[in-house]
């Protein structure tokens, strides 16, 4: 990797039962993925309001990515499928207001699959650095 | 302002070789409301938790930040140690830098950067953390056990001798299920009827058991400790409670021709029956789709030949109500549907039948009395040919079949091939297996002995096709061994199906809000730690609706059930989660959308009266949320326009702080 | 891996490794007596990269595309193709076509319909 | 130009409130020139006489009046449009306010006249504006009078009426209507075509000229929230008045995914925008996706409807798959 | 109505009668097969190899045609159905294979498997309606015993063919019950004639259709019906066992009333 390569920001948002725990088998199996990556804990998914995905975008996030169980396997039955129409709706429309559909993702994410976390958070990275800085949605003063 | 202490563990070298613990423990201190900061080897043993007692004493921390491994493995030690030490529990927050950082990052200076910006982030979120205090909640004293096969018997005595209340319910008009079919049980050979019925008259004697047969759940309400259950007791048309059991209804009725479901449909019953001798409740139920009178009014013999005057062609479903503090889910299994496998000619033959079907042919109650007839002929087969894996380890893609091991079947069609040639030594047994599967006390030994003793043909293969012809069914498969395609003309076929879980289960997980697997058995809680327990808290599992096993395991595990159970209604008032949703009635629209989204109903919707600020009152619809039946999922805070509806410990806005201290 | 294998494996779209040794398509091939190799035999010994003797094989030519195979198969291997895939392999090589147009006439009779001469061809030669 | 005439709707309220069935009438309130309407509570026959309006300009949505005044003595008299009548089930399936409370009476739409279009027309100096069949007439200092095409100055909503059918009423002034008419997602198209440079050029444009009135918000039948999440320190999104950048990164597309499943398409933010923004665009939006991902749906199209948000199946579409969809389309 | 049909190479010469028949009955029941403009043979049989293009061409063509007509494509012989099924099954499943074979053909709009393929059973049983069949028999073929013949390739693979249960079918049976006769179900119905090994391995076809045969006639048929000129010949050229063996449009246009003595 080359020092000033473009480093984009990535916030994660993991659901506690499933894709958060496949967080830590990565970690467990030792399966990179870049450092840009943070993670955020949240219950279920469908904790997840899209306001916090434009909080992330406005205070200079350059993707995001949230991971949750596969459908059918939410800890809480049926968290996930609520997730799934959000996001589908609001990903769409972030498109539609010319925001590259490359920096916003869901990821299902199972507590067995480390190595998928790991291979899609290098992808994301990898998608989302092709993009360079979020100028779209980011708020200048937000950011210090 | 909180007083923050922020605590960075080195987890040996498992964080030290990658993050420089102590430029962690020295950036956090000029964090905001960070007043103490500092490193150590081990932060989970006990030096270190006394290390930060020490500094909560010292420093009058009131809230705690700890980095190190995953809040899954630590988080209640910590919440431990913050609680002994008199701040609350949920005033710590873990920054995961083990498995989201050290062990993922070689570079030590990325790995630090990023452990700071984690730990900043923690120290964001205990910012804004509230102590949090778990509700509780007072616990029913009585179980409810859906399915009165063996595992629901067991789990059943289990709970009543410790002395608490509990009712069966049992679709059918007899409790004892599958066991109650089986001839003998593997590996000693016992009958099963010996060593069954006893139990089911222990269980209907029990003063502390109630049975409701013939009798379906239909509502399932509440929580763990409160769950209001309705459940519907079918028309049996007979006075539970008067009949005697004699049997001359069963005698007399006309209408003989009603396929034996006991029987698996092999021979016929009245209209009027009593499924077996030893049936629990022993009394008769009426088949209202094929008694004369209840379909047109003509007949009525049974109530005049019954003595006891226990006939009411007039009976009702009747609907009861009952309060549980626990379920456990016992509605066990039924061998698979054989149309789609068709080249084993089941459809085409009488003589092709089912390893349960085979039961029934050898049980001295079933439909030959115990003589292994053949169900075309009655005459005695001479070649059986016995066909393991019949629809159990198909793969998921090819369209038919179930992609689990059955887990019984090697075993029953070694005590079935083992009992033909022990009962008929000139009949040639055939089992076409793929791999015997024998692990178990007594398993491997018992099914050599089919071979070494008994004589018993085991070829390794599978059977591709069985042709019936004339009155042979000649069996065409392979002998992979002997590199052979084998023909051989067989009186009898018996298939080895692959079981499934009742099909009323599916109804029953969705009333529970319990989870199922994509085969329809009930997932368990953890697969290794917490087999019996179903995810949702207070329902629990025993048998196979939670996965193949046979009578032993199913046995001990309904006893786990049921101890599972005892140990919750041993409790007088349950704690909580106290991450739970909560609604502030003053932002409340009442406009259901939180309702409607909640997977366990736990809000519902209360009239209150609101003070304006021109001093009149207005009544207002708000939503209310349960916190004994919330699970914390946070649907609802999503789903709510105004903002009214927060997650206690995952509050909207110490997520967001969360996201700012990544961002920025 | 092997490259003759991994022909095999892209021709045929089959994963070799799907397959639980039960025999059932040996145990229902109704070419079974006329082969040297059964199909299980050449999935399994695909699956070992054991190509040559099946390509010098004349099971090649018995397999029937009757499909009963890959109907019954409880893991969906699809035995029937990678019989196929073998026997592309070898009539796909220059000269190594099983019928060729000259042997046709001899193997003639009058009521024989066009239908058996197209798939022949289509089965034993390129 | 509407069919139902002002007289026509004061002797029904007249009637209503003589014998008895309710106190109170919800109406519009004559201003000082025909286009400057208020909607208003009259209770009187001589009230209504006087100072009840209904013209070509008239085109509020009175269902979110209700909210706050479906809780007084009596019931109140509600006249609904057939967009109206949407938002009034959609507020009653979300329970804002007591259905008993209120007598609904059905009324046709022809579609109303957009103020700012004439406007635009004459740059400044209009003295009246008149409506005469399909005609308005508008005379100004300037120019004198001037007759101008009803059908060319139509609100946007209501050249692309999505259905002329009245969805909720206690009874019908008028006939009802089926006709519905599927042009409305034409713009949204043209959109979704576009590069997302161009797009983001688009919207850029339009939302930077928000000022932040909030008039979108206050006249929406869907934002009927006891507190706006806008007004409330702790939902983290709070931001009472213009800020540079929120306003076209923020605050619109909060508000379109707090509406989204419960938006009845009524139009009414964008008639009410002094900017001209299109608000509309972004309601269609989401609209346009749900109909097409989740299968058709019209928020308010009957009472107790579980919105699509509030609702899956577990076959539904995945989050990749659907976005850029319309484009493809 | 009508149909697009893909007659075959065997039917505009050996099996002529499998042809003019089914043209003349379906007429009578009100659905004309239109045959398909300079079709091509479709091979004989289906080429398994995912990487065959070339092969599978002629099918796509003839499924194109159906699609630009928006009819079903009907064939009777049971061979051109199984390659027209499966190759339309690949065109629908198979998207690298559907881009390679659209690439070749160069259609205006490409081929992505739109088209329904059915069986002239299939036609006659859930188009037409084995009812309309029985309203139209004139001649029923009351005392006749028929064991259906279904060969391999009509039923398999079931995934793709999805015609009729694979092990235990209905469809001829039900169809001989239409016209007044009496089906015999025999074991060995679905089960393999030799098919092309007849070129070069008599030996095996004859006991392959010997057992067909057999099992036939031990289950007390007179007669065998079968929807493949290939089976027919196989099964005929077995002089083990007599049991005439006819096309299933032959006996139809018996039943109907159109069978040209």
């Amino acid at each position: 990797m080359q020092v000033n390569e473009f480093k984009p920001k990535i916030v994660a948002f993991c659901c506690n039962w499933c894709s958060y725990a496949g967080a830590d088998l990565a970690g467990n199996n030792r399966l990179n993925y870049p450092d840009n990556v943070k993670i955020i804990r949240v219950p279920c998914s469908c904790r997840v309001n899209p306001m916090f995905i434009l909080r992330a975008f406005q205070r200079g996030a350059d993707g995001v990515i949230l991971c949750g169980c596969h459908p059918g396997d939410c800890h809480y039955t049926s968290g996930n499928y609520y997730t799934r129409r959000r996001m589908a709706l609001l990903f769409s429309m972030l498109e539609y207001l010319g925001i590259e559909k490359e920096r916003t993702r869901v990821e299902w994410v199972s507590a067995a699959e480390g190595a998928k976390f790991s291979a899609t958070m290098n992808e994301f990275c990898e998608q989302v650095a092709a993009l360079g800085e979020n100028k779209r949605l980011e708020d200048l003063r937000c950011k210090q | 302002m909180q007083r923050i202490g922020v605590f960075v563990c080195w987890c040996g070298s498992n964080i030290a070789a990658t993050v420089d613990v102590k430029a962690v423990a020295e950036a956090l201190k000029s964090e905001p409301g960070v007043v103490f900061s500092t490193d150590y080897q081990y932060m989970c043993s006990q030096a270190g938790q006394d290390l930060i007692k020490e500094a909560i004493k010292e420093h009058k921390l009131t809230g705690l930040v700890i980095c190190s491994c995953s809040p899954r493995m630590h988080e209640n030690t910590f919440r431990k140690v913050a609680a002994d030490s008199g701040i609350n529990p949920y005033m710590v927050e873990i920054a995961n830098i083990r498995e989201q950082c050290s062990w993922v990052h070689k570079d030590k200076a990325i790995g630090t950067e990023k452990a700071i910006i984690l730990a900043r982030a923690a120290v964001a979120k205990v910012h804004l953390n509230t102590p949090l205090t778990p509700g509780e909640s007072e616990v029913t004293k009585r179980a409810l056990v859906i399915g009165g096969g063996i595992a629901g018997i067991q789990t059943a005595l289990d709970i009543a001798d410790a002395g608490y209340k509990v009712d069966i319910v049992e679709t059918k008009p007899t409790i004892g299920g599958k066991m109650a079919q089986l001839d003998k049980t593997f590996p000693t050979l016992d009958c099963a009827a010996c060593i069954l019925t006893p139990k089911m008259v222990e269980v209907a004697q029990n003063e502390n058991v109630r049975i409701f047969s013939y009798s379906e759940v239909t509502e399932v309400g509440g929580f763990v400790g409160n769950f209001t259950v309705k459940i519907k007791k079918k028309a049996r048309y007979v006075k539970e409670d008067v009949c005697t059991g004699c049997g001359l209804c069963t005698e007399k009725c006309p209408m003989k021709k009603v396929p034996n479901d006991f029987n698996l449909g092999m021979n016929n019953k009245g209209a009027i029956y009593i499924p077996f001798a030893q049936a629990v409740p022993k009394v008769a139920t009426i088949d209202p789709n094929y008694c004369n009178m209840l379909k047109n009014g003509k007949c009525g013999l049974c109530a005049k030949v019954c003595t006891a005057g226990a006939i009411d062609y007039t009976q009702k479903d009747e609907i009861i109500e009952e309060k549980y503090g626990a379920i456990v889910a016992a509605t066990g299994y039924n061998p698979i549907s054989l149309d789609k496998f068709d080249e084993f000619a089941y459809n085409q033959s009488k003589d092709v039948i089912t390893s349960l079907e085979f039961e029934r042919l050898t049980n001295a109650a079933g439909p030959t009395n115990g003589v292994l007839l053949r169900p075309s002929d009655l005459k005695h087969p001479k070649t059986i040919v016995f066909v393991q894996c019949v629809g159990s380890r198909c793969s998921a893609d090819a369209s038919k079949g179930k992609e689990y091991c059955s887990k019984i079947c090697c075993m029953y069609t070694a005590k079935h091939a083992m009992l033909t040639r022990d009962k008929y030594p000139d009949t040639d047994v055939y089992v076409f297996y793929i791999d015997v599967r024998t692990p178990g006390k007594n398993f491997d030994e018992f099914y050599r002995r089919a071979v070494e003793e008994y004589g018993v043909h085991y070829i390794k293969g599978m059977v591709g096709k069985v042709i019936p012809e004339g009155d042979k069914l000649i069996v065409q498969g392979s002998d992979l061994l002997d590199n052979k395609q084998l023909k051989i003309e067989a009186d009898l076929v018996v298939l080895a199906a692959a079981i499934e879980p009742d099909k009323s289960a599916r109804n029953l997980a969705t009333m529970l809000t319990a989870s199922m697997d994509t085969n329809d058995f009930f997932t368990e809680a953890h697969p290794k730690l917490r087999p019996v327990e179903s995810p949702t808290a207070g329902i629990f599992l025993s048998g196979t609706c939670q996965g193949p096993k046979d009578i032993p395991e199913t046995v001990s595990q309904a006893g786990a059930a049921a101890s599972k159970v005892i140990g919750l209604l041993a409790k007088d008032k349950l704690k909580g989660n106290p991450c739970v949703a909560h609604s502030d009635e003053l932002m409340c629209n009442g406009c259901s959308s939180c309702e409607r989204v909640c997977p366990y109903k736990a809000i519902t919707y209360v009239d209150k009266e609101f003070r304006m600020p021109d001093r009149t009152t207005k009544v207002r619809r708000v939503a209310f949320v349960n916190e004994a039946v919330c699970q914390g999922c946070g649907a609802c805070t999503v789903a709510c326009p105004s903002g009214a509806m927060d997650l206690k410990g995952f509050k909207s806005k110490q997520i967001m702080a969360e996201v700012d201290a990544i961002c920025k | 891996m092997d490259k003759l294998k991994e022909q095999i494996l892209r021709t045929s779209g089959v994963n070799t490794l799907k397959c639980m040794r039960c025999g059932k398509c040996s145990g229902t091939c109704p070419s079974y007596d006329e082969m040297e190799y059964h199909p299980h035999q050449f999935v399994y010994m695909v699956e070992k990269g054991e190509i040559e003797p099946l390509m010098k094989s004349k099971s090649l030519y018995k397999c029937l595309s009757c499909f009963a195979c890959v109907e019954r198969c409880p893991r969906n291997v699809e035995p029937a193709k990678i019989v196929e895939a073998v026997r592309l392999m070898v009539i796909r090589q220059q000269g190594e076509n099983h019928l060729t147009a000259n042997d046709i006439p001899d193997l003639l009779d009058e009521d024989m319909p066009q239908q058996a001469i197209v798939s022949a061809f289509r089965k034993y030669s390129k | 130009m509407q069919t139902v005439t002002r007289n026509q709707l004061v002797e029904k309220a007249k009637e209503l409130l003589n014998n008895g069935t309710v106190t109170r009438v919800l109406g519009i309130k004559k201003g000082e020139f025909s286009y400057d309407l208020t909607p208003a509570v009259f209770t009187s026959a001589e009230e209504l006489e006087k100072e009840f309006e209904f013209n070509g300009f008239a085109a509020a949505n009175f269902s979110k009046y209700l909210v706050k005044l479906a809780d007084g003595e009596g019931k109140i008299l509600v006249f609904l449009k057939p967009c109206d009548s949407y938002s009034f089930n959609q507020l009653l399936t979300e329970h804002r306010f007591n259905r008993e409370n209120v007598y609904a009476v059905g009324i046709e739409c022809d579609g109303f006249a957009d103020y700012k279009k004439i406007e635009e027309e004459f740059n400044d100096g209009i003295k009246s504006v008149e409506f005469n069949g399909e005609k308005i007439e508008v005379t100004t200092l300037y120019d004198g009078k001037k007759e101008l095409a009803f059908a060319d100055y139509m609100l946007e909503r209501c050249k692309n009426c999505k259905t002329k059918k009245i969805a909720a009423f206690d009874e019908l002034l008028t006939e009802n209507s089926d006709e519905t008419k599927n042009t409305r997602f034409e713009e949204v198209e043209k959109l979704e075509a576009m590069t997302p440079d161009e797009r983001y050029a688009f919207w850029r444009n339009e939302l930077s000229r928000c000022i932040r009135c909030n008039a979108c918000r206050d006249v929406c039948p869907a934002c009927t929230c006891e507190k706006c999440v806008f007004n409330n320190p702790d939902s983290g999104v709070e931001n009472k008045a213009i800020q540079n950048s929120f306003e076209e990164n923020m605050f619109h597309i909060i508000r379109a995914f707090h509406v989204a499943g419960r938006c009845t398409d009524c139009g009414e933010c964008s008639r009410v925008c002094p900017q001209h923004i299109p608000l509309h665009l972004l309601n269609r939006k989401f609209i346009k996706d749900i109909n097409s991902f989740y299968g058709e749906y019209q928020a308010g199209a009957e009472v107790g409807n579980r919105a699509p948000l509030v609702n899956y199946t577990k076959e539904d579409i995945e989050p990749k798959d659907a976005v850029g969809r319309g484009s493809e389309e | 109505m009508k149909v697009s049909y893909f007659p075959g190479c065997t039917l505009k010469n050996k099996a002529k009668d499998l042809d003019k028949y089914a043209r003349l009955c379906a007429l009578k029941l009100g659905v004309e097969l239109e045959e398909i403009e300079n079709w091509q043979c479709c091979g004989g049989a289906f080429s398994m190899g995912e990487d065959e293009i070339a092969s599978k061409l002629s099918s796509v063509r003839a499924l194109q045609y159906a699609k630009e007509k928006d009819q079903y494509l009907v064939s009777v012989c049971s061979a051109c159905h199984n390659v027209l099924k499966q190759t339309n099954y690949q065109m629908q499943n198979n998207s690298d294979f559907a881009f390679k074979a659209n690439n070749y053909l160069a259609f205006d709009n490409p081929y992505n498997g739109e088209t329904k393929v059915i069986h002239y059973l299939e036609l006659l049983r859930d188009v037409i309606g084995f009812d309309k069949i029985k309203e139209n028999t004139v001649n029923p073929l009351k005392d006749k015993k028929i064991a259906a013949y279904y060969g391999c390739l009509l039923l398999r693979p079931s995934k793709v063919l999805a015609m009729d249960d694979a092990e235990n079918p209905s469809i001829m049976e039900d169809f001989i019950k239409a016209i007044g006769a009496t089906p015999v179900v025999y074991p060995y119905r679905n089960e393999c004639c030799g098919g092309y090994a007849t070129l070069e391995d008599k030996n095996l076809v004859n006991k392959k259709s010997g057992l067909v045969k057999n099992s036939a006639k031990n289950n007390g048929a007179d007669l065998i019906i079968t929807a493949c000129p290939l089976c027919k010949y196989n099964l005929e050229k077995n002089n083990n066992t007599d049991i005439p063996v006819v096309y299933i449009t032959e006996l139809l246009a018996e039943a109907l009333g159109l069978k040209e003595e």
